[in-house]
């Protein structure tokens, strides 16, 4: 049975920092169509943060993601940051030693869960979550099928989330304000946790 | 990508930078805190008195910074360009000003503001500092309902800062601040309107384009679109798309009122005071009696051309406070 | 030409509707002569004082107008958009604020300016109003020879009027004045950069066109193009470009100096910041003691992005008089 | 003998007016170049004043164009303002009545000689000058011919003059900041004076 380790989880964000890095001015660019043009860099900073973390200063992999939390809240900051420290602070309160595909599981859904509790957002308001949620409830009908083919099923459906948000009108976050014509573009936040997910696939497992 | 036409350096140290310039003109009467990118008074924590904080992203300049002082705020928090500070920052802030009377969050209703002030909150009262927040949410061009983020901060923030800072320099409490600050939120609306988008300096082009013959209605102070875009039209006519939308949404006769004509970044000053003659104008045709105004650039976004009407219905107190003196890089009255 | 992009109604009317906007925002302070474009003290003229009168084109403001009140100015004159004031105006300004100790103009050194105060001048002292001229020329990007218009006045005209005006609130009589002006003014130098030019609304295209990888270098305050254009260059490098000049051409060394980064307009003040931090560094480095400074927009043009610096050698009555009380719509201190 | 009269004075005027106003534009455009973009402006806003004067109020020709003068300087502001107001003030002063091609140069000499004292150029300053004084001179050599030969040879030798400030670098009024690279445009009031003498070659005489 797979379990996920803290070398391969440093892996993950390694690899999630770099596709950020890489998508930066395309996260950006989708902000700047229907928010204020800094999704990309917000996220760059704090995933450049992220990955100067050394993995051997960690007693395990739960402390380690705490970490990774707390520097996310720390020095990404507009909505995402916070989010996304609370996924990785949640997540890594939830995540239990030498996790398996259900260990993980349980993870993800403390993370989505949290990112949900403090945006106060649902699926369908053109967020994050629009991608975060369907990812996890893809994970949940593969966790059977172990950690990797789980991650596989949920980063296609995180896609398949973020291209549905493209039609919607925002209800949350920045694009609200800009009512119907919100409609017509991708939110930036549901690509950038795509991107999350598909790094997770990648390394996790 | 070239260098971006802008007086900076890197785009990534520009907060950082400015603050060594607001530090070198400003030492008399503010001390910054480098590593949290914290405008304090020079003076803070005062005595007996509540802290009042604000803060948020960058490129609104004088607010947040310029308002810090006597009679306003006792820190401001710099985030990075349009992006709210992080818990951190606003933490530093608040220890920095109490002074065991408590500390004032003054809040634009921005997710990100809102979630990172909140964060930042939650560690200050686990440390023991009694932390209140307030957040403002003035803009009339968002609409309201329990199913979205609700209507942005904007304009508004000024007067508040400026109410809400005279009241805690008289020695009011926490409580009757927040209560204070509550009532100030209740009774001001804004309206905003730009010509251009501006230039985020990491970005290097307009967050938005508009035509030659456009307006961009009902615009925040992200350089984000507005609600709607319309043709081009004289200054008599975009006045009556910004008083309108703030007398449909709230009724300010009856009382007086504090009215802010307020540029967002690039407009010249010719223009502001000839926005705020047709302003005042068509607000007087409405009833309103305007009892004070503020003509100039005070809460602004970046370079964009545009312009922003607050009006506040206030109360004899506001007034009182709104009078009360006041010295700060870019406010000061009655010293 | 469709409407041009500006919060005008029309390009004839700018002035006179600005004056309505500030009579509407400052009629506790200032009095408007519309007739003749005149901003007045609205307590002039007073007893026994000298008067203080200075005026230009339109579309520097705050210059002229917001520099009128207790401390400042007496009166300005608001010619058409960058057109110097016609000797009418002048003239009514002149007899306006007279109290018989004579009045004194402050005139940039442009030819219009000159030729029209000057002619003013002999129509006032027709009518036995006692006129000094003083002549303000601080631009070091001009060449000056005695066979040219020589240099230009900008970013000083704002100091020399704070210092000014503050001597004949004082008291000082006119002679005094006059030679105290002139000290300034031999004291004074400013540089200016532009990192576009600037929109005059009668003609709705910017005055000059600039590559996205270009600054104009020495430039004025009527959009005119500069002395040179150089390629886009770091904040770090233009403040160079602006001290460099201003330090060849008078030694700051060994006297306190008052410093003004200005904005030309469209520049946020974010930007101004920076530049000042990287300003106030560089003087420091060259041994000039920067005793006081000013940042913000002050003398505009327009909507032009860039920014101007002047350093003035002062001596501790110059620095008496910058610190004395000052109480005008964009100036305000020490009350 | 031809003897200028108000009617024709007027007519000048009138023509001018209509001259500065076609060409406001293109005047405001040359100082764009070299100066603030206002010659158009100032000159059509003076002469629109002048225009709306009515020659019955006056006693005489020279009263008229007095009035003319008091016009511009009190309308058009800037350099131009005093210059052409000057110009008109001292031409009406040397007017004698019933003015003939010797009255009229007299007139045209004071006037031209009052702008060069009021603004303190010279020829070759890249001023109105440059129109003007060459216009004088050729004035001057055909005053024989008569008042309108006369004029017309002025108005040639303006044009000429006008043409001539193009490689000029300016000494005298705004362009002169620019330095150097004032050549190479020509003069926004040595083209508005060219104006001014080919409508008095038109009306006069
Ligand atoms: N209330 C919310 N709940 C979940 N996600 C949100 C919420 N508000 C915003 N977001 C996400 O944050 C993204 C924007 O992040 P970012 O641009 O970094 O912050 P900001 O909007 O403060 O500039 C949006 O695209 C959206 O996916
Ligand atoms: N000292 C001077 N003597 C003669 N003509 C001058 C002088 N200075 C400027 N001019 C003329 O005035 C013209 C500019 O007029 P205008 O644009 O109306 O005024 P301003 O330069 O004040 O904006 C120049 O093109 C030049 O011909
Ligand atoms: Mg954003
Ligand atoms: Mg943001
Ligand atoms: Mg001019
Ligand atoms: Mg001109």
């Amino acid at each position: 049975m797979t379990t996920v380790d803290l070398a391969q989880t440093q892996a993950w964000l390694a690899d999630f920092a770099a596709a950020i890095h890489e998508n930066a001015a395309l996260l950006t660019d989708l902000d700047r169509q229907i928010g204020d043009a800094d999704h990309g860099s917000n996220m760059d900073r704090g995933l450049t943060a992220v990955a100067a973390l050394n993995a051997d200063d960690f007693a395990d992999t739960a402390a380690y993601l705490k970490k990774v939390g707390m520097t996310l809240v720390s020095t990404v900051g507009g909505a995402s940051g916070p989010l996304y420290g609370t996924f990785f602070l949640r997540f890594a309160g939830a995540l239990p030693a030498a996790a398996d595909a259900a260990g993980l599981g349980a993870a993800l859904r403390a993370g989505v869960e949290g990112v949900a509790a403090r945006g106060r957002a649902e699926e369908g308001d053109k967020t994050m979550l629009d991608a975060l949620a369907p990812a996890l409830r893809a994970y949940d009908e593969a966790v059977g099928e172990g950690v990797r083919p789980a991650l596989e099923a949920a980063a296609a459906a995180a896609a398949t989330g973020r291209d549905a948000t493209v039609p919607l009108v925002a209800r949350k976050g920045r694009a609200s304000y800009l009512g119907e014509r919100s409609a017509g573009h991708q939110d930036p936040g549901a690509t950038s946790a795509t991107l999350l997910l598909e790094s997770a696939a990648r390394n996790l497992g | 990508m070239g260098l971006v036409k802008k007086l900076i350096n890197d785009a990534s140290d520009v907060v950082a930078d400015a603050l060594r310039g607001i530090e070198a003109a400003h030492a008399d009467r503010l001390r910054i805190d480098h590593d949290h990118q914290v405008i304090l008074r020079a003076d803070a924590p005062r005595a007996g008195k509540v802290g009042i904080v604000s803060g948020g992203g960058s490129g609104h300049e004088p607010l947040h910074g310029g308002f810090v002082g006597r009679g306003m705020l006792d820190a401001a928090c710099c985030g990075q360009v349009f992006t709210s500070p992080v818990p951190d920052q606003v933490m530093a802030a608040t220890t920095a000003v109490d002074a065991g009377a408590g500390v004032l969050h003054l809040v634009k209703n921005y997710t990100g503001d809102v979630m990172n002030f909140e964060m930042a909150a939650e560690l200050a009262a686990a440390e023991g500092v009694q932390v209140e927040a307030v957040v403002i949410d003035d803009d009339v061009a968002v609409t309201d309902s329990l199913y979205t983020a609700g209507r942005r901060g904007v304009g508004l923030t000024v007067l508040m800062e400026k109410i809400v800072g005279a009241a805690a320099e008289e020695g009011l409490d926490l409580a009757g601040l927040a209560s204070l600050a509550r009532r100030v939120n209740a009774s001001g609306r804004s309206m905003g309107v730009a010509l251009t988008s501006c230039t985020v300096p990491h970005v290097g082009r307009p967050t938005f384009d508009l035509g030659e013959d456009e307006l961009e209605i009902g615009i925040g102070i992200h350089g984000e679109p507005g609600r709607e875009r319309r043709p081009m039209a004289s200054a008599r006519e975009v006045a009556a798309m910004l008083v309108e939308p703030v007398l449909a949404d709230r009724d300010f006769t009856g009382a007086p009122a504090i009215v802010m004509l307020n540029g967002m970044g690039a407009t010249p000053l010719l223009e502001l005071y000839l926005m705020y003659g047709e302003v005042a104008t068509l607000l007087r045709e409405a009833g309103v009696e305007i009892a004070r105004n503020l003509v100039g650039n005070y809460i602004t976004s970046l370079d964009m051309a545009g312009c922003s009407l607050t009006v506040l219905g206030a109360d004899d107190d506001m007034l009182r406070l709104w009078d009360a003196p006041v010295d700060t890089p870019a406010l000061r009255w009655g010293l």
